[in-house]
């Protein structure tokens, strides 16, 4: 298998060389040859010692392209690498930045508690469209763009999630 | 004064637990209340007993004096203790508990109103011969006139509303266009938060330190400080990093702007325990802020270097007691340092982050302690504060209590939302921090969130291999449990013997 | 001495945890060992690395010196600490990581030789004007010399290992038949513990206390004593809860036996941390028994009360630095208390408690420490020795550091396994101990074994009702479960929402 | 339900009176009512507050006479006393105490380090029969009276679990 890690261009290969039984495994990864005993699994949760040094891996709800972990307490990103995997992700990105370009999103959840703008407004780039609340803080979400609004797509008093779609402008 | 038996804690999270720990300690009966967004949190397991008070919003529940007096009433609690935060500095609220019989721990109404009104109070301040900040000279209601002021002040000006605090409510505006902007934003964020607005306008200062004075008065009007706080590191106006004691106070300014702290809050005519705030510049001149009228977020590096319990005297002085100790009694010893541990994610301009705890590791060991709601399982509600937990660490001198925060920060682990701990790593082990090079805008003059990334850069690096090999496995196991699967068709057995 | 970069932790639990954080705040690497029944150990998680010793028994595992060494010498160790227990006080481990160039954190060989047999040591001690307690005069091999020297003294005696530490190896015997069944024993689990089996005799006082002096020495022949530790409440001669200050040491007494401490350590040219233990008698003579030659379990009282980290000072030692403190510059501030929480039911005499333990809350908050290696999802091993954590409180005085423990111990909480908890609670709100009124044989003395009994039924019955109602609720959820079956022969949607 | 708690000779009488859903429920334990507002269960374990008092509820594998219970950090043990749990205690206990007369019992988890008598033994009160090592301690196990062995069940270097028996006597 082939990944790459978050902030850095290097590919990295990984196979398992073999699984000598009762929790010893021999990897490869980046032609380095691990011995790997392993002391604890679930279906997502691994706890092993690689080499001489001990992990905890969980594996969190990852998408097509990326592996999401949880190791030895931070959260890392690992892109997959296959073919496949390329090319879906090729194909999402592409359609994703072409239809992202017109959706103004929120990149923190919250209540709606002021929606600034109407639908046909025509407005600047920074121009406030609305204006969430969470933790006792009121944040503005403002336009990237100069452009119209063709629908505004929440409520005042509503909540919003993360990375929810608020307003599409043309 | 009769003796205090059982306290409402009119709070929740972190400081509502650190205050059921005093009454247990004084074996007084404590009382919680809590919200429907609360009901499972560490307030409500912890006390003696636990009452609703309503729904989620802060409105509706915690900041309802009708509801939370009503229940003190009932429960025949003897006193209330209001945290910090919430109804903590409503005068209305200390004058209502009066009203009913009930103790208020902290200081009366009117010490409150002067205190809250920062107007008022550096008026108070400047007669008592406290020196002040420069600043505007008024509330100002209406945004023309903000932007006159500003635009005479020079930019860039802060924002604040006279009743915030905390940094709550305080906007650093660099032109007439984001004045006007976060005008109403801020106006309508204090009257969320405090049920008032009234702004008024401070010229921005540059490399300036934070520095507060830990004070506390009794009925008998003796007042104590018990030395200060370093409160530069800050971020968005908010304190991230407190120590004490400060890099740059040394023993005779120490006691010398402690005596001017003291004089401050007999000025105020000051009960219980309070905050003066202080701005301090290069030159080391010392300009008085404002009073916080409460318990301080902060308040226990305070306990660690000068070994006193604040709530417990807290609460010794809301029954008239006597403070049992002289200002020379009061000793500083050694060094402590808080990290606050903010449910927001730094890669993320500190984007509010709530949800499920699956698990989480709270550090302990020699020179930790932990002031937290947080336990696994635990849910981060999104309706309160982002202050999820206090780190405090301490040792024979600063940098034995900073290597022991870099270690208590590698220990603390949270699952499911995003944390400061990745700022909190960066700042414990940069330079300037390290040299006691700090001032309020450390965070941006430094660049601290480029160093941040970083450093987050490096971590992937480091842990790359390993989580590589935690997916390996679950390949295995996952083609193992495929393969067991067409077998006997039995999924139930699959969880772990595969290796 | 060269710089120690790397350092192999020869043990296990929490002392190997304790070493683990000491290395990290000192940039040093940390490498762990364990046995097959430790993999999932916290000492394997924490440490930088981690290799295998062997399979779980102690004489294939943590007493094996030549693995040790060989994993020392592999892995690029430049010395090795060896906590407390299992090697740390065997001269031949010293010796051996002498031939081989490592620095052991100890004592030197010698040192530890005469240290460990209490015989030649109280000869020693003698000459050097250190009172020491009345007893027999050598070890005793035979069991009819036994019987003899026991018949002369009168009983009750000790039976006593002379390489024996840490409550181990010691028996009261009340008459020859005893005598006759608890030598073989003795002898044997000697053996077993220590690989050497040499008994001694000594009479057995009655109301005495068990006070130690922490020491630490640099190889410039620098000692200072960090203040007394009083040890008393015991039970099977073995250590439960320690403190510091004791009761009964005031500023005159503490500075002169301290001071008689330091001479005991000079006497033996003592090199690195140690402890000098006496017995005190109601008339406030001191007589010394025996030095201990390790770091003891009980160190972190004296950390909190100094504000000194030992095992740091071991290390800066063990790499030739001289101590970076006088003898008049410590001083003894607060008050701190430690519980020994043993895996071992206090209802059923002690009996050791073993297995897995599923959950577990440990205490933390203000004036709170605890060292331990529980973990949710971990095992306590029936392999190795019965403590598994220490709780440590500590405050302004002793009521202070008395009150947090007894808050302390409801907080902590471990399921799966008995513990010694239940008896910790009982005695930290006992009469005789808050006036300090205690004695070696305090357990027996005032019956706390039976208030412990009473005190269990009185929570009993104020748990009753709630412990009802979940069976109660635990009743319906069947029901309701066994009804929804009936309907959909779903059982995997059976688990919550039922009510 | 009947349930009587140990070393206390009182019953206690307690049922839920009714179920007001959303997890609000009403209970008379031994005449008393209590509201209670459940917060959280799965099958075994319960979160709630009762009357105004959190409690968190685990119960532990039971016996048929009685449960076990973890409640707020503490175990405690609360006998049955529904009819037929009383007759079926009766029973195990009748015979319970015939049989374990003749058994010596090992009252610790252990491993065997020595076995001091032979099959057809005679032995007195207070005499040793095997030697446990457990946690480092070294412990006898004896005879609660005189008699005569009928079988030793254990064997040196066998690890033996608490209540197990060791040995019978005639």
């Amino acid at each position: 298998m082939k990944f790459q890690i978050e902030g850095n261009n290097n590919k990295i290969d990984a196979e398992l060389i073999y699984n000598r039984g009762s929790g010893d495994l021999l990897f490869a990864i980046d032609d380095q040859k691990y011995n790997l005993k392993l002391l604890k699994s679930t279906s997502n949760e691994f706890e092993f010692i690689l080499g001489n040094t001990y992990h905890y891996v969980k594996i969190l709800p990852s998408t097509e392209t990326k592996y999401k972990i949880f190791i030895d307490g931070i959260v890392i990103e690992i892109k997959k690498h296959s073919k496949i995997t390329e090319i879906i992700e090729k194909t999402l990105k592409s359609k994703g930045i072409a239809s992202q370009a017109n959706n103004i999103t929120s990149q923190i959840p919250g209540r709606v508690v002021k929606v600034s703008v109407s639908n046909g407004d025509k407005i600047k780039e920074g121009d406030p469209i609305v204006v969430l609340e969470s933790m006792k803080m009121q944040i503005a979400i403002k336009s990237h763009k100069d452009g119209t609004i063709r629908i505004i797509k929440v409520k005042e008093g509503s909540t919003v999630s993360r990375n929810e779609i608020v307003a599409i402008i043309d | 004064m009769p003796k205090i038996s059982s306290i409402l804690i009119a709070n929740r999270g972190e400081i509502a637990l650190r205050v059921i720990r005093a009454c247990k300690e004084l074996g007084i009966r404590s009382i919680s209340v809590y919200s429907d967004d609360d009901s499972r949190s560490i307030h409500v397991k912890r006390a003696d007993e636990t009452y609703r008070l309503g729904p989620p919003q802060a409105s509706e529940s915690y900041l309802r004096i009708d509801k939370i007096i009503e229940i003190a009433k009932s429960s025949g609690a003897d006193a209330i203790h209001p945290g910090y935060g919430f109804l903590s500095e409503n005068e209305g609220f200390s004058d209502e508990c009066k009203k009913n019989g009930i103790i208020f721990i902290g200081p009366t109404a009117r010490t409150m109103e002067l205190a809250g009104d920062k107007m008022k109070c550096k008026e108070i301040m400047k007669k008592a011969d406290v020196p002040i900040a420069p600043g505007s000279d008024g509330v100002v209601d209406d945004i023309e006139l903000a932007a006159e002021i500003a635009k005479e002040a020079g930019y860039p000006v802060m924002l604040k509303s006279a009743f915030g605090g905390g940094g709550r409510g305080i906007r650093l505006v660099n032109n007439e266009k984001e004045l006007r902007q976060e005008f109403e934003l801020a106006s309508n964020e204090s009257q969320a938060a405090f049920g008032k607005s009234a702004l008024f306008i401070e010229k921005y200062l540059t490399n300036i330190r934070h520095i507060e004075f830990q004070l506390i008065r009794d009925s008998s009007g003796n007042g104590r400080h018990l030395f200060e706080r370093e409160c530069s590191i800050q971020r968005r106006h908010q304190k991230l990093i407190e120590m004490s004691p400060s890099p740059v106070v040394n023993k005779e300014r120490r006691e010398k702007v402690g005596e001017i702290a003291v004089r401050a809050s007999t000025a105020l005519d000051y009960l219980n325990a309070g905050t003066a705030e202080f701005l301090a510049d290069a030159e080391g001149n010392f300009y008085f802020i404002e009073i916080n009228a409460r318990l301080q977020v902060e308040h226990p590096i305070t306990e660690i270097v000068t070994g006193k319990d604040l709530v417990k005297l807290q609460i010794h002085v809301a029954q008239g007691e006597e403070l049992p100790f002289k200002q020379q009694d009061l000793e500083l010893k050694g060094s402590a340092i808080e990290c606050r541990i903010n449910s927001e994610d730094p890669f993320y301009d500190f984007a509010p982050s709530v949800g499920y705890v699956p698990n989480c590791n709270l550090p302990y060991g020699p020179g930790v302690r932990v002031d937290t709601y947080l336990y696994p399982g635990c849910n981060v509600s999104g309706y309160y504060d982002s202050l999820i937990a206090k780190l405090i660490t301490y040792g024979g001198d600063f940098n034995e209590a900073r290597i022991r925060m870099k270690n208590a920060l590698s220990e603390f682990t949270i699952e499911g939302i995003n944390t400061t701990i990745p700022i909190h790593k960066t700042i414990i082990e940069e330079s300037n921090f390290i040299n006691g090079n700090i001032s309020t805008d450390y965070i941006d003059k430094f660049n601290i969130i480029e160093k941040m990334k970083h450093k987050r850069d490096q971590e992937y690096k480091d842990k790359a291999h390993a989580a590589i090999s935690g997916i390996l496995l679950q390949s295995e196991f996952v083609k193992k449990s495929y393969l067991a699967h067409r077998i006997n068709k039995n999924q139930e057995s699959m969880d772990g013997g595969f290796f």
